[in-house]
Formats: C-alpha cells, structure tokens, sequence
C-alpha cells in the first residue's frame, strides 16, 4: 500500500494505492492520523480508486480516521470505493456514516 | 489425491503480508468453482478475516507459525435442495477460540473492531468452530446457487 | 514452521483449471518477496509452464494427481555476491523427466511447443531437475537484484 | 475464457476475454479455427483487450490461427497486448510473424 497526500488550496487529498489489510492497516492509520495533524484545510478526501480491497482492520483505520477529522472540524471525504471496499462498508453498517462520492470531481465538488 | 474433493491445499506462515497471496488464491478458486461475481468477493473475504483472527488471536502476531486452508468440492443439503458447494477448513495450533465471541457484537453502535466474524457469518452458508487434539479447525462452506447471504450459521 | 524459509506451500490437484489459481498465488508471492513487476511476471510464468508440463507430460492429463508447490525464502550467490531470493520447488509422483528434452530446441523455426522450458531456463537463475525415490523435484530460484534473464541454468 | 466474433463488412474480429492458459488454449484453438472457416472477409483481427496473460500453449493456438488464416489468404492482426502477452511473444520469437497494433482503430487502418 502507498499512501501520498495533494495539499490543494482548501482541500487535502489522500492517494491510497494497493490491498488496505492486516499487513498495512496499523501504517494506514498511523500515516493519516499523522497527516490529519498537520492538515489545514477544511476538508480532506480520500482517494480510494487503486484500492481493490478493505478488509475490516483496514475499515477500522478508516473510523479512526474519520474520527481524528471530526475531532479537528475537518469533513472527511472517500470516493473511488472499488465493489469489494463498497461491499465491506455496507456489512460493516459504516457506509453511512461516510461521506462517499464516486469521483473526484464530485469529491470537490 | 488421497483426500476426497480436495481441490487445493494451502499451508502458510503467519505472516500478515501473505493475506494478499490467500486472497488471489481463493479468488480465482471461488471463480473456478463457479460462483458469482459478488459471492467470489464475499468467499475471499471471508477466508481473508478468517486467517487474520488466526494471526492475530490463535498466535497473537507471532509470524513464522503454521496456517493450513483446505479447500474441498463438496454437497450438501441446503433450504431443502441437494447443491454443490466449496468447504474451506482452516487449521492452526494456536490458541483456542473462545466459544463466547461467537455471539457477535450489535453493529449499531459505531465502533470498529468485531467486524471479522460478522463477514463470515455473512458470506458463508456454514461456519464451525471446533478444536481437535490442540489444532483448531474452522470449517467455512458455501454452496453454489444460494441466494447470498442466508444465515445457517452454526457453532458446534 | 518446521521447514526453514517456507513462505508457502501449495498442494494442487493436476487439474489445468487450476492453473489460474497458482499464478494468482504466486504473482502476489513474488510481489511481497520485492521483485519488479516484470520479474513477477516472468517468474509467474516459469511456475505456470512448469507446473502445465507436470499435468502434460508427467500426469498425461490426468486430472486427480498431486502437485505440490514449495515456496522459500533463501540466500545464495550470484555473480559472485551473496543475494536473497525466491525457491519454488515443484513435486510431483508422475512419470520421470527425459533429461534429453533438457536442451530447448531451437526457437528459429516458426513452429508452437518447446517453448516451456525456454520460458522457465529465462525467467529463473536456477532451474534443476531431480528424481528421488519415484519423485520429481523440479527447483526453480530467482534472486534479487539480478538482472532479469543470466543463464545459470543446470541440469544435475 | 470467452471468445465472440464481430462480423464487419470488411474485417471480423474477435473478442477474447480471460486468461488464455493450457485449460483454455484447445478449446480457443478450436473455436478460432471454425470461426475462420465461416469468415468471408480479408482480414480477422483478434482483440486481445481482455486478456492479460498467454501461456505457450496459449501462443500455439494462435499459430495456428495465423496459419490457417494464411492458407486461406486472409491478414490475421493481433492487437491489445498486455505487459505479459507481449513478452510471452517476444520471448518465443513469434512476435515478428504477428501483425500486432496497439488500438482497434490501428488495426482497422
Ligand atoms: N481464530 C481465533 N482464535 C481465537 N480467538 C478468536 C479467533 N477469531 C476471533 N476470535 C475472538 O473473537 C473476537 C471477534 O472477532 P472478530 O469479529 O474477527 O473481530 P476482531 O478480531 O476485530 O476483534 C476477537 O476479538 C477474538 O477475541
Ligand atoms: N514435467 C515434465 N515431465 C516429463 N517430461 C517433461 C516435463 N516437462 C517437459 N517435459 C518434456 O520436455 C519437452 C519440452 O517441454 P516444453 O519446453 O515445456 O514444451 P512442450 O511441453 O510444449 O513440448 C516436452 O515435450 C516433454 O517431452
């Protein structure tokens, strides 16, 4: 899994590319916690699209850090969900408390 | 081969970064074996959180123990009909499961964690836990042509 | 695990159609281990033709016989410095390898077959064939770090 | 694996989807082999978009299918190779003896 933030004007987004499991969760977590602190702008997403697979240590970072951004005011933003990530959101009963959009021009938007 | 319907047996370390290679493997197994789109995804999932709690419950982490998935052709009865099916038995010599965490938590409050066993649960038409001479096997089955998502779920 | 380096060990039946699932397994095995996209590819495809020559020629399309796929971690030397690497040893109970196949025909021809070998002997640093006691080993190693296609190629 | 045949005024192409392995490659060579029997233009094109690995029994059927395309006169282009199928052609050599393009519209050109 890579992880690589664009620091736009009133956004930051978040390009996650590879499998979020078991193996790379904790560093997930730990990235975007670290790079939520650092964050200024009023709205962070997150760009899903080269991520095929969640498992639910990897939907766990995700709550955290959508917590971390609330705790901070920031919106917390996902799109790009592949059928698999979308999938483990809905059985997690988490899709809702996301905000989720398929593109990044809606992201933006 | 000696057992009966085995398709393919997979023996692996305790290493969270082979997750990936299960994945790919029971993937295109579930393929093979003639299942839907969304039930492949479904199967492999399950498989994946299945050996997740194996690495991190039955070995807490440890990551050079020793992690079996046997994958089976099977039949069986289900909603009255005779169908054909995919066992996937996993085998560790870790720590046995505790029978409690079976009762999976309420998933309404938001809160991650206990997620695992609910996929299972989710995905599969059989779930077994049991624990034979200090190796603990969890027997996943899913039929083909079921409606996705029943819930025959049953610990012994 | 008893086995020193093992990452992962496949045990298949000689069926063609699972010939999808050890190229998953394995592409994903040669990613985790850090070798570039285009090793992963060419290795994949060594343990593919390997493993189809096994249900060819050794099981003549026999569709119930065992295939194991041994995978390690190992250390070696190449070109004269010490590198980690990739074992992939198959296993099978079929009929003896015809070491007189071992030298590739000639690819000039414009003409299918032979090319199995000529992928596997490319792709791998190591590739040596052996029989013992009625089994066929067929050990195929890549390192690290090489640089895609030297020509260490034995038979034993 | 699927395969399906376009029928164009004066080219047929087929669509090939799937992995292309030894449990495929007789059942490919089979159904190419009788599509080019029935084929009534100059030029067959085989879309190989949605295949991204070949394995050399793969390459044989589609020898042949060049063969039997030539013994009846017809042109027999290759176009879509993945990262892989190429290199399974350029490693067995046979690369030159295909006619292979990029895009659909190279190959209709
Ligand atoms: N293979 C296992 N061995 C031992 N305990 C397990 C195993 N799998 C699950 N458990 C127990 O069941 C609980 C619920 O598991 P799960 O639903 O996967 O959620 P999580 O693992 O995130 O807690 C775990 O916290 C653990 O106590
Ligand atoms: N696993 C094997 N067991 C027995 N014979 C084999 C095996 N692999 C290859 N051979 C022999 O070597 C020859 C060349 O193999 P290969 O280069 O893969 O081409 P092909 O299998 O298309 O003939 C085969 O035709 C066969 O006679």
């Amino acid at each position: 899994m890579q992880i690589s933030a664009r620091r736009l004007d009133q956004v930051t987004i978040f390009d996650i590319n590879g499998h979020i499991d078991l193996a790379n969760s904790p560093e997930l977590r730990k990235t975007l916690l670290k790079e939520l602190r650092e964050t200024k702008t009023p709205r962070v997403i997150l760009n899903l699209t080269g991520v095929r697979y969640i498992d639910s240590s990897g939907v766990a970072s995700l709550v955290e850090g959508l917590k971390a951004a609330r705790d901070q005011g920031l919106r917390f933003i996902l799109y790009g969900l592949s059928p698999s990530a979308r999938e483990v959101l809905q059985l997690s009963r988490l899709i809702k408390i996301f905000e989720v959009f398929d593109t990044e021009e809606q992201a933006l938007a | 081969m000696r057992k009966r319907g085995l398709l393919l047996d997979l023996v692996l370390v305790s290493d969270a970064h082979l997750l990936s290679v299960v994945r790919a493997a029971i993937e295109r197994l579930t393929e093979i074996t003639g299942f839907s789109p969304p039930e492949c995804r479904s199967i492999t999932r399950a498989v994946d959180e299945a050996v997740a709690n194996v690495i991190r419950h039955a070995y807490g982490n440890r990551p050079d123990e020793k992690i079996e998935v046997c994958c089976k052709r099977v039949s069986g009865m289900l909603k009255g009909q005779r169908r054909k099916g995919l066992e996937i038995q996993l085998l560790d010599n870790g720590l046995p499961f505790d029978r409690k965490k079976l009762t999976a938590r309420s998933l309404d409050e938001v809160k991650p964690g206990g997620l695992g066993l609910h996929f299972m649960r989710d995905s599969m038409d059989i779930m077994q836990h049991r624990r034979v001479r200090g190796v603990n096997q969890l027997r996943l089955v899913k039929y083909l042509g079921g409606n996705g998502t029943s819930n025959e779920s049953q610990g012994e």
